[in-house]
C-alpha cells in the first residue's frame, strides 16, 4: 500500500464566492480529473469532502462544524489534503453541464478546460450564481434562480426544456439532490439516463474505498471509489433523491 | 503454489461458501455493500460492529494509508438496532453480526437484536481506539470470558475477536473458549499513530488508532500460530492478508478460514481474484493444511 | 520538511554528533562495523547486545525481509566479555553498550566489563525471541525496575530499551524510570513469525521473531507518544525509521533521538543520507519539536 | 522493503564430484553473476551460504551439521534459498582464475561462461579436483596436487610463478584461506594487487547487510553485502588469512 498522508497546504488567497461561498486557494497543485475530490483536514475539527474546483483550490459552501471552521481560517493558515479520490468525469463529445449551488465546484474545472458547450447554472438567487462570469467566458451560459433575480425564474431543471439533451453526448450533473434526480428523470424519460454523469454526494469518512460509509443502494457502490461520478444509468434504481445515511449508518429521508 | 479444493466449509458453526470473509468494519456498513462482497466471491461477511447505541465516530481524519497498510480510527460509527433492517437485503446469507457493548449485558441486549439475522456474532473485544469499549474490555481475560458467556448463551455460532495489543494473546483466547466461544477470530488492529510533520499534530481526529494491511501479517500469523497451540476451538485469521498465498500461511499456522478487509482498497473484487487462485478442482483437502506448520 | 539546526547533543547522559543512532545489533557486532557507521554520519552507535556467557545464536534461517519489513530471530548471539576488546577501535566516540542478562546480577556483572569502555548502557529488556531473557523479563514491570536498577547503580548513562509487545508499555517505562533509567529506548521488534507455504514450516530456525522495518513504524510512534505522556526522561525513538522525515515525525511524537536498524539494508550509508536531509544551518532549534505532536 | 521469503526448491539432481563434495541441482532458476551466494535452508537444521556453481545448482563440500544434513537428502526433497546476494566476479578483459577446493565453485560459472583464459587447480589430491574436465573444456586448466597425484606437486599458488599475472586484467580467486593471503602476497609483491579478486568467506547469519556477523576488520566491510568479492587492494590491510569470527562473533585465529 502507498503510503497517503495528508499533504499539507497553506491557504493563499480566499475568495468570496457568494454570502455562503468561498474559494480556498492553496500553495499545493494537484494534478486531477474534473469532479474528483479531496479530503480536506481542518485541523483539531475534521476532515470532509470536497471537490476540486481548480488544481489548487476548493470552493466551499458553509453549512456546519468543519465548513464554519475552514471559514475562520486566514490566509497563510494550513489545512491538510488528501487525494485526489475518485473517478471523475469522462467526456470526450459534445457537453452538457447541468450545476445547481456549490455542486458548480467539481463542474467549473470541466468547463474551464473547454470541455463543455452549454452550462446551465442554478441557484437560489442571483447572489449565489456560482462562477457565473468565469463560466460565461468558457461556454454558453444559461441561468436560472428559485426567485427570478437572474435567468430564469424556477429551477435549471426547466431549462433543461429548452436544450434537448439527446443532442450531446454527455450531460455532466452536480447539485442538489432533488435536482439531480429530476435530471435523471428527464433524460431517462428522453431515453438517454446512461450519458448522464451525476456527481453525488454523500457521508465519507476514508475517500479510499474501505469504510463503506458512502455506499449507495441498491448496489453497494462506493460513491467514494466506484463515483462519485456515475452515469444515470446505474442511478435509476438507486437510493438517489430519496434518502442518503448520516455518519452513523442511519438512513434519512431526503 | 497450493491449491485447495472448492467447497463450502463449516467454521465454528457457521456454514461459509469458501474460506474467505469479509472483515468487521469494512464496507460493512449497508446491507447492499454486504450483498456486493458475497457477490464477488467472499464465503462470508462480517458487518460493522453494532453497538447499543448509534455512534456517529470520531471526527476524521479517520483513515490514511501508510506505509504498508492502513491506519485507522473510525471509532466505531454504527447505526445500533436500525442495522437490523439493512440485513433484510442478505437474509439466509453468510452473515456475521460484529457487536460490541461496554459491557457483557450491552453484549447481549445487542446480540439479541439480530437472532433471526445473523449465522453468528462476532464479539469484537479488541478495537484499539473506542474509549470504554473494544480492546479497553479485551484484554481483561476475565471480561473476555464474561462477554462471552453472555453471547453465547443465546445460542447462535459465537465467534470472539482478540487484540494483538496485549502481552499474551494465549490468555485472552483461553477466556474467550472458556465463556463458550466457537470460534476465535486474530486479530483486530495494531494500536498505532502518525503524525503529519506539516501540521505537527497527529493525523487521526482521534490521535491514535490501529494498523491493518500487509504491514501487520506476520504479526497476525504469530498470534493465530500461538492460539492454534493454546486452544481448541477454530481460529479465523485476520490481518493484512491479500493474496491467495497469504490465506495458505494463514491456515497452515492454524486458521480454518480467514478475514479479509483493508485489501479491498486496492482491488474491490479481492474475494473473486483471490479464491480464483486458492481453489482448483484438483486442489487438496483444505484440511490438510490447517495448522500444518506445527507439525 | 522541517530540517533542525545541526550540532551536538546530549540525550539521558550520553553526547552524541547528532540525533542519529545505529539500533541494537544492527552492524554492531564488531569494532570496525561500528566504527564505520560513526564514519558515515551516526552521531552515536549501539553494539550487539552482549550477554554474561558467549552466544551462537538461533539456528538459520535468522532473518528474512518481508514486505515492509525484516523479520529476524538472531538469538542474540555475541561473543560476551571479549566483547571489551572490540570497542578499542571505538574508544572515546559515542558508543552505548546493548547488555542483557536473565536476572539484575547478570545485568550488572556485564556492565561491569564496559564501565571504561561504554559512553553509557541500554539493557534490552525486549528482545522477543530470546528464552529467559529480553522481553521475557521486559513484559514485568518489577523486573524492568530491578534490572535497570542493577546497571544504573554503576552510575554510567542507563538507557532501557522496551517492548512494543505488552499490553502497557507506559507501566513499562515508568518501571525504567523508577529504576534509575536516564532514558527509555522505544522500541524493540514487534513479536512475529511467517511461514514458508512451500516448505509448510516456520521461516525462522526459531520459528517466531521480531518485526522491524518501515511496518512498525506506526506502531514505535505511538510508543514514543504514549511512553512521553507517561514519563519524564528523554526517549529515544526506535522503529522503522528510514527517511529525515520518520525522524522528525519521531521527534515531534516525543524522542529526544532515533535509533535506526533496518533501513541499513538499503543504504548503509543512510546516516549520511538522513543527516544531510535534516539538518541545515538555517535549521530550526530541535529542541523546539521534541514532544510538539502533544500540543 | 521488498519481500524476500525463501524459495521452496526441489533437488532434481545430485552429483558426486569428489567424496567429499557433491554438486545438489534444483528446480529453480536464479539469474545471477558468477560469485553471488544464496543463503541455503536446510528445514530443521540450519541456514548456510553456499555460491551458486549454476543458476540451479550448488555445489558443496560436507563439513559440519548442515551440510551433512544437505547429503543426506535425496533426490525430490526440498531446500529453501535466498538470493542470489552478494556482488560477484566484475571481468571484462583478460582473466586468470585460481581456485582451490570448493572454491573453485563460485569460479566454475566464470569459466563456464567463456570469461576465463587459464584457471589454476588446486586441491589435495587427484580425486579432490573439482570441476577438472569441464574446466578442461572451458579455458586453459593447469593443475596441482598437494600430493602430487595429478599436475603439479605442491600448491596452487607455486602455479602463479609460472604465469605473469600482471599479464592479466583480472585474477579471480577463491579456496582456502591461506591459499587466498598467499596469492594476495605475490599480487602484491607484482605491484597489481587491485587487479585480484577475492571471493571472501565469513560466518554469514542475515546475507543481505544487516546483521553484522560478516564484517571483516579493520574497515568493517560486510562480506555478504560490499562483497563477497574484494579486490585485493582492499584487503592488504585486512583480517585475510589472519584470523575470522565464529557464529558468537568471537575472534578465531586461523
Ligand atoms: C464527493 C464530494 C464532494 C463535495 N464537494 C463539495 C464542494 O466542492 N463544496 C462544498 O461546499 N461541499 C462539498 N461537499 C459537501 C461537503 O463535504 C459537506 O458540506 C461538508 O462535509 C459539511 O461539513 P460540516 O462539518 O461543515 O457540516 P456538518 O454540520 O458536519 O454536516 C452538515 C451536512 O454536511 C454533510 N457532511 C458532513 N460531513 C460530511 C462528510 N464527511 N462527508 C460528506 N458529507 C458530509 C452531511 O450531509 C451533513 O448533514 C462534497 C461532498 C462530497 C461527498
Ligand atoms: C559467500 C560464501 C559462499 C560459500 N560457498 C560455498 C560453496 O559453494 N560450497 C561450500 O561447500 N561451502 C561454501 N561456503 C562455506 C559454507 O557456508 C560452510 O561450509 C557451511 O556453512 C558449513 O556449515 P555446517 O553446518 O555444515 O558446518 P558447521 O559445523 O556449522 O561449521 C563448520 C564451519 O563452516 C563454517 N560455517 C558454518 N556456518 C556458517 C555460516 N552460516 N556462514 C559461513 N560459514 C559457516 C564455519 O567456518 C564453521 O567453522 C561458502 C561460504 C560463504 C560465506
Ligand atoms: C476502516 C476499518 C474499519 C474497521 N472497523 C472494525 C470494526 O468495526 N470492528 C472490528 O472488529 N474490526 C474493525 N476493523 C478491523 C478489521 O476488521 C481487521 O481486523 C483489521 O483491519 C485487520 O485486517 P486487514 O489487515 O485485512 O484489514 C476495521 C478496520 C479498518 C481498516
Ligand atoms: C538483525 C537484527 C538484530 C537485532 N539485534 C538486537 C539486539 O541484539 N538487541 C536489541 O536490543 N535489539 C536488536 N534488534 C532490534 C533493533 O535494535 C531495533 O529495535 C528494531 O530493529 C527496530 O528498529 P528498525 O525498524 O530501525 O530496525 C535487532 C534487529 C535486527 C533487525
Ligand atoms: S468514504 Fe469510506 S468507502 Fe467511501
Ligand atoms: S551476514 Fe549479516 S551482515 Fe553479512
Amino acid at each position: 500500500m502507498r503510503e497517503q498522508m495528508p499533504m499539507g497546504a497553506r491557504i493563499t488567497r480566499i475568495t468570496e464566492e457568494s454570502p455562503s461561498i468561498r474559494t480556498f486557494t492553496f500553495d499545493l497543485a494537484i494534478p486531477f480529473t474534473p469532479g474528483q475530490f479531496v479530503m480536506v483536514w481542518v485541523p483539531g475539527v475534521d476532515e470532509v469532502p470536497m471537490a476540486l474546483s481548480a488544481e489548487n483550490a476548493i470552493t466551499v459552501q458553509r453549512v456546519g462544524e468543519a465548513t464554519a471552521a475552514l471559514f475562520n481560517l486566514a490566509v497563510g493558515d494550513q489545512i491538510g489534503i488528501r487525494g485526489p479520490f475518485g473517478n471523475g468525469f469522462a467526456v470526450t463529445g459534445r457537453t452538457l453541464a447541468v450545476g445547481g449551488g456549490v455542486g458548480v465546484a467539481p463542474l467549473y474545472p470541466l468547463a474551464a478546460a473547454g470541455s463543455v458547450e452549454i452550462f446551465l447554472l442554478g441557484a437560489r438567487t442571483a447572489a449565489d450564481l456560482l462562477f457565473a462570469d468565469r463560466l460565461g467566458e468558457a461556454c454558453t451560459l444559461v441561468t436560472a434562480t428559485d426567485d427570478g433575480s437572474a435567468g430564469h425564474h424556477g429551477f435549471v431543471t426547466h431549462l433543461l426544456e429548452r436544450v434537448d439533451p439527446v443532442d450531446f453526448d454527455h450531460i455532466c450533473v452536480c447539485g442538489p439532490e432533488g435536482m439531480m434526480r429530476a435530471v435523471l428523470s428527464i433524460l431517462d424519460r428522453e431515453g438517454c439516463a446512461e450519458r448522464g454523469q451525476f456527481a453525488l454526494h454523500r457521508y465519507m469518512k476514508c475517500g479510499i474505498g474501505i469504510c463503506g460509509s458512502c455506499c449507495i443502494d441498491p448496489d453497494g457502490l462506493r460513491v467514494c471509489r466506484d463515483g462519485p461520478v456515475f452515469t444515470g444509468d446505474r442511478l435509476l434504481a438507486s437510493e438517489l433523491g430519496r434518502y442518503t445515511r448520516d455518519a452513523s449508518g442511519r438512513r434519512k429521508p431526503l | 503454489m497450493v491449491t485447495l479444493k472448492p467447497g463450502p466449509v463449516t467454521v465454528g458453526g457457521v456454514d461459509l461458501g469458501n474460506h474467505l470473509l469479509l472483515a468487521a468494519g469494512v464496507l460493512g456498513t449497508t446491507g447492499a455493500s454486504l450483498a456486493r462482497i458475497l457477490d464477488t466471491g467472499a464465503g462470508g461477511v462480517v458487518t460493522k460492529s453494532i453497538g447499543p447505541v448509534p455512534k456517529e465516530g470520531h471526527a476524521g481524519p479517520c483513515v490514511v494509508t501508510v506505509d504498508g497498510g492502513v491506519l485507522n480510527a473510525m471509532g466505531l460509527p454504527n447505526p445500533s438496532s436500525e442495522f437490523v433492517q439493512e440485513l433484510d437485503r442478505v437474509r439466509g446469507r453468510p452473515v456475521v453480526v460484529s457487536i460490541f457493548g461496554g459491557t457483557p449485558e450491552e453484549f447481549s441486549t445487542v446480540a439479541g437484536w439480530f437472532t433471526q439475522a445473523a449465522a453468528g456474532f462476532e464479539l469484537n473485544v479488541s478495537c484499539p481506539h473506542a474509549e470504554g469499549y473494544g480492546a479497553a474490555l479485551g484484554s481483561d481475560p476475565a471480561m473476555i470470558e464474561a462477554c462471552t458467556r453472555a453471547v453465547s448463551r443465546l445460542d447462535l455460532p459465537t465467534w470472539v475477536k482478540l487484540t494483538p495489543n496485549v502481552t499474551d494473546i494465549a490468555a485472552c483466547g483461553r477466556a474467550a473458549e472458556r465463556g463458550g466461544a466457537t470460534a476465535i477470530v486474530a486479530i483486530n488492529t495494531v494500536r498505532a499513530m502518525r503524525i503529519s510533520t506539516a501540521l505537527r499534530r497527529p493525523v487521526l481526529g482521534n490521535r491514535f488508532g490501529g494498523l491493518s494491511g500487509p504491514a501487520i501479517f506476520p504479526i497476525a500469523v504469530r498470534c493465530v500460530y500461538d492460539l492454534y497451540e493454546a486452544c481448541s476451538v477454530p481460529i479465523v485469521g485476520c490481518g493484512g492478508v491479500a493474496s491467495a498465498d497469504n490465506v495458505v500461511e494463514m491456515m497452515m499456522a492454524g486458521a480454518s478460514a480467514v478475514e479479509i478487509g483493508s485489501a479491498v482498497q486496492g482491488d474491490v473484487g479481492i474475494f473473486g481474484t483471490i479464491a480464483a487462485d486458492l481453489y482448483s478442482p484438483d486442489g487438496i483437502e483444505p484440511q490438510e493444511i490447517v495448522g500444518c506448520a506445527h507439525a
